[in-house]
């Protein structure tokens, strides 16, 4: 078998100088009854040639967004990555090297790790950020959980505006650890009246700006009442683009800042993996989750970076730890950083120049669809439009005709009449005006 | 020479990407507008590739040396996953397109499953948690969602001291109450007698056992099925920690030994590479019991291929999932490469490689034993050997300054200090992509040191490494004043100039 | 520009420094009539994915081997190269580092080319090898050359089965520099008789096995007459994985044997870069061009490699120098290297059986084509069959219905009434049991 | 640790690729059986992963550091040029699929030659040379097809001592019998005057000048175009060496200089990977009178597009092939990434690369010239600057040992001794891809060891380089007795077990 360098010789010789007459005898401990003698009932070995006809086979099933007119977003989206990100990132060095925990022979991915928690604590205007998350979904349930230990309260209060996925994710981890989530319904225009729902039982108050609708989302009155209450404002992205144009959650009062990261250096992937940006303030560093780099000296007075402040991890803490996260996204923060350190503030305010141009000459040709309302008046790459029908169907014919248009708000939150017909489409910079054209009159055709 | 950061070198105004203004902009950010310029540096590209193929190369890595970490399986992470991996159709799929335009990713993650459920024994699998600690919190919610669900509310959950770390941490999250039980003296596995006490002590209130197995002493549990049905016995579920599965895939199941959730580490196990702390993917498996609670989204097998089931109103009769643990649908990139690597090994190479995995470490364990000292005798190791600091006794080197010392000599060390039940702990997990040329290597470099150390040449220890891209590093300094970003020594000087 | 670091602040600081007002004063020299003070017509710079955009649509009018049922061969050769390989290329220091010159930090660089010499020199049973040519066909006229400077004689005798524009290339070269190229007829059967060509004046004899058409020729009586004459047998090979089952030129006695080495690492590539194998007799050694790799050792003992005897090559000699070639085939010889590494003699051998098995396959479906007739009686992985009518409509009748099928004979040979329905065709490990029944069952269709 | 021969740990048992054996398996060789096993050890995938990562370490690359080689244009080498040249559609093609099914390969072909030619001012390309010296090569014998179809036989090339090695062995190659030219003393460029007596002298038997522009000195000919008219005037050719092409993309063009042939290097000018020592590609533009002489193959307007002429039958009224240099359509695989290149810079791109490049140039000129020499005076120079040795006369240290010293300060030597004119020539060519903070640390760096070699630190060079993974290699030894491939030290063993 390729993989396996150990000839039959070898093993012959081997077992020998162990002192065993067979590799079973080294499974002795395995109780007799549940040894296996045969092979599982599962495809031998195949070579390289075979592999890649098979996985390429099921990939030949799947639509790329690259082949087509594509404007699916809420939560993930399609951006151009640099190739020298991808390169990169496959350097045996980076791609075949364990978390950094001897610091003397991994200072590669701890310089890294510090350049990206620098990025990300700049990009949210917050104090400090740590190593990366899972991504945006888990580092929300996390966020959560941390105002919770910073303010010993219990409650916490879901903006209708954060993804559907991301509450379910939040209400899960909160609940069954013991706590209480109030989410509010779903806010295509961004007009719900949060702030009555902020008390002095409330741990933390979490808004997505834009929101899973598109919306953008003004933080600071949130901030104010809930710092008045004494409570967390828990912001959250999922387009981290868009803080190349608007006001970052740090100015605007943010305790905790929790994005997903994907758009930078990252592919769709289908989901994942992907990159959970979490950043907050000075004072609670040492209630974050996750890990940190910090920079630090060797004995000859060099300058270094370690991880750090891992009395808070589970494996020093075990049972008292502040998260359970362990692994994390090491490599897709390096694709973030990477990207991010090629497009600089420069860049990045270009491309979310592009990005919101392309949203607005969209909005532009869809609203003049007879029977289609844009519902958002603030947004940056994406917004949600209420189409005559059911959005589902018309998303399904749509793809039939070779266009990719959005997410029924239906697919995420079902059963709700008031929202079957509302779609969430993105336009990136990858968007032509061709296929904003050919969307326009495809949309028109079908709700003809 | 020292690699800056990019914030030491790289210019605000300068970007390494060609972007184009857009035409008659005009925004519509509803007085959102950032008021600030972003602070961030650009590098043009060659600066980039150049920082970052510098910056690596201040790393080891599997592929520049033997990579002995005990319990994390550094084996081999094969290039072909890679490339299956960034297929567009696999790479450049959005979660939540159309499914009738991603039917091949639903149908690989269900053949995934249908791996992993084969290889251990079981029926049903959540795929969505995304590393070690993920699955086993998601293993752990769907045994807390079936007491709930049988009226039952236990506050217990058993954790051996020689668990890993996040084993307690994950039952203390979902507000159990972390019991430990006893190692037997002579090995460390699980003292069955001293469990069956510890279960009647705490009749009716232990919700679940968290046990790794093969355990963290390289040991595999002989009494595994006994106290299986010691747990099943008291309406409580066996959590494996799957760590450890890689020391017998293909030699025994999970499922048989009475196993009703195990997460498995595709970034072990079955090679996606670790990149440096992430990410990884933790599906977990679960028994019969246990799989109606299988977190959203799942695939259930439907008439025309599998059915991807995202929401409780996409459920039937029967499923009762406790929620969802993200967004989306897992690890999809990582799930593209652990595929890739069993139908490269099948069924046949699975069960040589675990195979191999443990004759390595035997073969390492041999090699050593009469210079280092095993905590619980000469008896043979699954895929990982333990050794204690016992036979550093009286030379003034510490299990740390030994690790270091390996760095001098080109390899990586092996885990030290874990597991918390012997002294001064190494564990050694050569897995099975070291050829014995270069065990050989390994064991006569570690005979040396062993060797050096009982000469008294203690400097050697003590101040390595020496020949590291960094010596070792004040990490009390970094506790203690934590600088975690890059701050201008002075404010920085912002030229406004147009970027190229 | 994203290649360029300077920005314009750069550019004027550093205008200031060398002293000089614009950057045009340093182009004083060239003369002013010939200055271009305005761009050229070209299109401007563009972005990477604008770039991808344009190039990915003149890929995709192209039809790849992969995609369809493929029999294409006559010089080149579609086989699966491990992805290790392609990874292991593109590491930074073998894609960008320069011809080892500095060889205390290009070890990496002369180590495998070290290796390569070794790997071809066992291959081909010869002495040594260099380390390689630019491709099969200009290393074919290199061994011509050094023919005529190891015999002092200007005739070269070349064989009716050599590959037609292996030919032309000895030809040109060979006839420009002043020598006499005795070139025979197409020899599709391998029946010519080249022995009585072959006279005292003959530098050398030019034999190709498998030959352009396919057939396995018997170099030893070609060796021993040319010995006797005083001549040079130069040995020359298209599909270097024939050497893993039939007899190496270098035990039938060829003085230079000159190779393809594509197949092993490389792709198709539409014809280029290739890598030319070049191996000789000890005895002939500072006759040979191109690079050659020695061992030796550094200052402190240490064993390290260096280029060696390059007195031969025209950076030392100027118009004396034994070749005018100057860059080799560098990354392309690693991909070989990294390939057989992984390969080995086991792996190779099997490779070469299942190419041959494979041939045997499709000979025995295209034989019993009505009308089609196979010329070969010996042959690896490749042969010639002789169809009803002209081969060049059949190919292209057949591409039409996506089946990629050979090469016609005259296409490299055209206006030989006798060669025009002769079509080559090879079948190498990516072809399957449904490819080659898709091919004879198209064949059949189009010859009915 | 040092890294053996695939020879010295590789097994003849061993092979790293999954192959089945095929069923019923008839030779059908006709008795020419390999007799002998071959003795090509093999490696396991993670065996070779490793064996060649870490081979890799042991070089310097431009991604790695400031390649500063004179001529050699060591620029960046975008990655998106690599993976362009990786799509299926250019990758995968074969030379002789009907070309029916190649047309976007030859429309690109077709593309890159209208850059080419636009960028230099001429109207044909021969676009198949190999390398730049297969491109001399190339361009002498169209030279030469012109002569002789016109009924001429002339004998002799004029060649400037400052001229690459490649130019006056092409020469040689072809039966021209090579005369060297005179260089101006306070310059090397070539002395106008001295050049008219040449033609004089040898009137009537000149077929061309071969003259590198700008020349390898760093200067550009300011007498260029007389150059071209007295050559002319001769009935004979001038061939330009396109080595040093990047000096003056998009600020002059080599065909309104008199240029009837160049060859252009796109492994320099236009960014494909050096690999080591190759591939490259040298296309050579020709002027309209040597046009018609272009080789075969060649693409020709068609109207439908661009046509692929292969064959002379293939040809029209008023194209003569002088032949083939090479099988199929030259390095596609360069054109792919070239043209990339191309499209990335635009003709804007393009022109400030080249500006960049003798700025940058010329920055590291003034950083230097008050301590090191400028044999031709402190006049501007084009992308690359000339020091001689001069400046370290009296201290002991060689040019040769000043360049071993800059490897153990982290850099890549500067081209020396060459061109031959000067002594103990130091050739710098930073190229356009190097930031101005890049340049500042070198020029310090440099001075920081002119001083030294002047304070008399001569071990800092005699004994350099001693930080590198080889120090000073015997070439002597190497070319006294050549030692060219592996063999075992004594007779291998060969166990016959079956492989895995």
């Amino acid at each position: 078998m390729r993989y396996l360098p150990l000839s039959d010789t070898d093993r012959a010789d081997m077992l020998a100088r162990v002192g065993v007459d067979s590799i079973d005898e080294l499974f002795a401990d395995i109780p007799a009854k549940a040894r296996l003698n045969d092979l599982v009932d599962l495809p031998r070995r195949a070579g390289e040639l075979q592999v890649e006809r098979q996985l390429s086979a099921l990939a030949s099933k799947n639509v790329p967004a690259s082949s087509v007119p594509f404007f699916v977003g809420a939560g993930a989206y399609k951006h151009h990555v640099p190739s020298t990100v991808d390169h990169l990132i496959q350097r045996s060095e980076f791609l075949t090297s364990y978390t950094p925990y001897q610091p003397e022979i991994t200072q590669g991915t701890l310089q890294y790790l510090f350049e990206f928690q620098t990025q990300v604590a700049r990009l949210t205007a917050m104090d400090v950020a740590n190593a990366s998350m899972y991504d945006g979904s888990t580092g929300t349930g996390e966020a959560v959980l941390m105002a919770h230990r910073v303010t010993k309260r219990k409650k916490a209060v879901l903006s209708g505006g954060l993804h559907p996925q991301y509450r379910e994710v939040v209400e899960g981890l909160s609940g069954q650890a013991g706590d209480v989530v109030v989410a509010l319904p779903a806010d295509p225009k961004g007009t719900e009246d949060i702030l009555s729902q902020i008390d002095k039982e409330t741990s933390c108050v979490v808004v997505q700006s834009p929101n899973f609708f598109g919306q953008i989302i003004d933080l600071k009155p949130v901030a104010e009442k809930a710092h008045e209450c004494g409570a967390l404002l828990v912001a959250v992205f999922t387009e981290v683009v868009s803080l190349g144009l608007i006001e970052p959650p740090g100015t605007q009062g943010a305790d905790i800042v929790v994005g997903e990261g994907q758009s930078i250096g990252n592919g769709l992937n289908f989901g994942g993996p992907y990159v959970g940006l979490f950043a907050t303030r000075q004072k609670y560093v040492r209630q974050m989750p996750g890990r940190l780099c910090g920079e630090t000296t060797d004995v000859d007075g060099k300058r270094g970076f370690v991880l750090t402040l891992s009395t808070r991890e589970q494996h020093i803490r075990r049972d008292k730890a502040t998260s359970n996260i362990c692994t994390n996204s090491g490599l897709c923060c390096l694709a973030f950083t990477i990207h991010m350190s090629l497009l600089g503030g420069t860049g990045l305010t270009q491309l979310a120049r592009i990005n919101h141009a392309n949203a607005v000459k969209l909005k532009g040709l869809l609203a003049a669809v007879p029977g289609v309302e844009v519902l958002n008046t603030a947004y940056f790459n994406e917004f949600t439009v209420k189409l005559p029908k059911a959005a589902h169907g018309v998303v399904e014919a749509l793809a039939e005709k070779g266009i990719l248009a959005g997410v029924p708000v239906s697919r995420l939150i079902p059963g709700k009449p008031e929202l079957e017909n509302l779609l969430v489409v993105a336009s990136t910079e990858v968007n032509t005006d061709e296929d904003r054209a050919d969307f326009a009159a495809a949309l028109k055709e079908v709700l003809a | 020479m020292e690699e800056p950061l990019i914030f030491e070198f790289g210019r605000l105004d300068v970007t390494g990407v060609d972007l184009d203004e857009p035409e008659d902009f005009v925004a519509e950010l509803g007085g959102n507008e950032r008021k600030d310029a972003l602070e961030l540096p650009g590098l043009a590209e060659p600066e980039a590739m150049r920082h970052y193929v510098r910056l690596s190369r201040n790393n080891y890595a599997i592929d520049s040396g033997l990579y002995p970490l005990g319990s994390c399986t550094m084996k081999h992470n094969p290039r072909l996953n890679e490339k299956m991996a960034r297929l567009p159709g696999f790479g450049d799929i959005h979660p939540l397109q159309p499914l009738s335009t991603v039917k091949g990713a639903v149908e690989l993650i269900d053949q995934l499953s249908h791996w992993l459920m084969t290889l251990t024994g079981t029926s049903a699998v959540a795929m969505s948690p995304k590393a070690g600690a993920h699955g086993e919190l998601c293993g752990m919610m769907a045994i807390k969602a079936a007491h709930t669900a049988a009226g039952r509310d236990p506050k217990i959950v058993l954790v051996p001291e020689s668990a890993h770390g996040t084993n307690p941490a994950t039952a203390a999250l979902l507000g159990y109450k972390v019991v430990s039980i006893d190692a037997k003296d002579e090995d460390g596995t699980v003292d069955l007698e001293a469990l069956k006490r510890k279960i009647a002590e705490h009749a009716g209130d232990i919700a679940a056992i968290m046990l790794t197995n093969p355990n963290t002493c390289g040991l595999f549990e002989r009494e595994i099925i006994e106290i299986a049905a010691a747990i099943h016995a008291a309406d409580a579920y066996f959590y494996c920690d799957g760590a450890n599965f890689n020391a017998i895939v293909g030699k025994a199941r999970p499922g048989d030994l009475g196993v009703d959730a195990m997460h498995i580490n595709l970034h072990k196990t079955f090679s996606t590479p670790h990149g440096g702390g992430g990410p990884g993917s933790g599906p977990v498996v679960l028994s019969d019991r246990l799989a109606p609670f299988a977190p959203l989204p799942f695939i259930r097998k439907g008439e025309n291929g599998p059915v991807l089931v995202e929401t409780e109103a996409g459920t039937v009769e029967g499923e009762k999932p406790f929620g969802r643990m993200t967004a989306f649908h897992g690890q999809m990139g990582m799930y593209v490469r652990a595929l890739s690597y069993m139908l490269s090994h099948g069924s046949d190479g699975l069960r040589q490689a675990s195979e191999d995995a443990v004759l390595n470490a035997n073969y390492v364990r041999v090699g050593l034993q009469d210079l280092m000292s095993l905590p619980f005798g000469e008896r043979p190791c699954m895929h990982e050997v333990l050794f204690d600091d016992t036979f550093l006794k009286d030379t003034g080197v510490t299990t740390l300054d030994f690790a270091k010392a390996m760095i001098d000599e080109g390899y990586h060390p092996m885990t030290m200090y874990f597991p918390l039940v012997v002294h001064g702990a190494m564990l050694i997990e050569p897995t099975e992509s070291e050829s014995r040329a270069a065990l050989d290597l390994f064991i006569a470099t570690m005979r040396d040191l062993v060797l050096s150390a009982k000469r008294g040449e203690t400097a050697r220890f003590s101040g390595a490494p020496y020949l590291s891209p960094r010596r070792r590093l004040d990490e009390t300094k970094a506790a203690r004043n934590p600088v975690l970003k890059w701050t201008a020594p002075e404010p920085a000087e912002v030229t406004p100039v147009a970027a190229e």
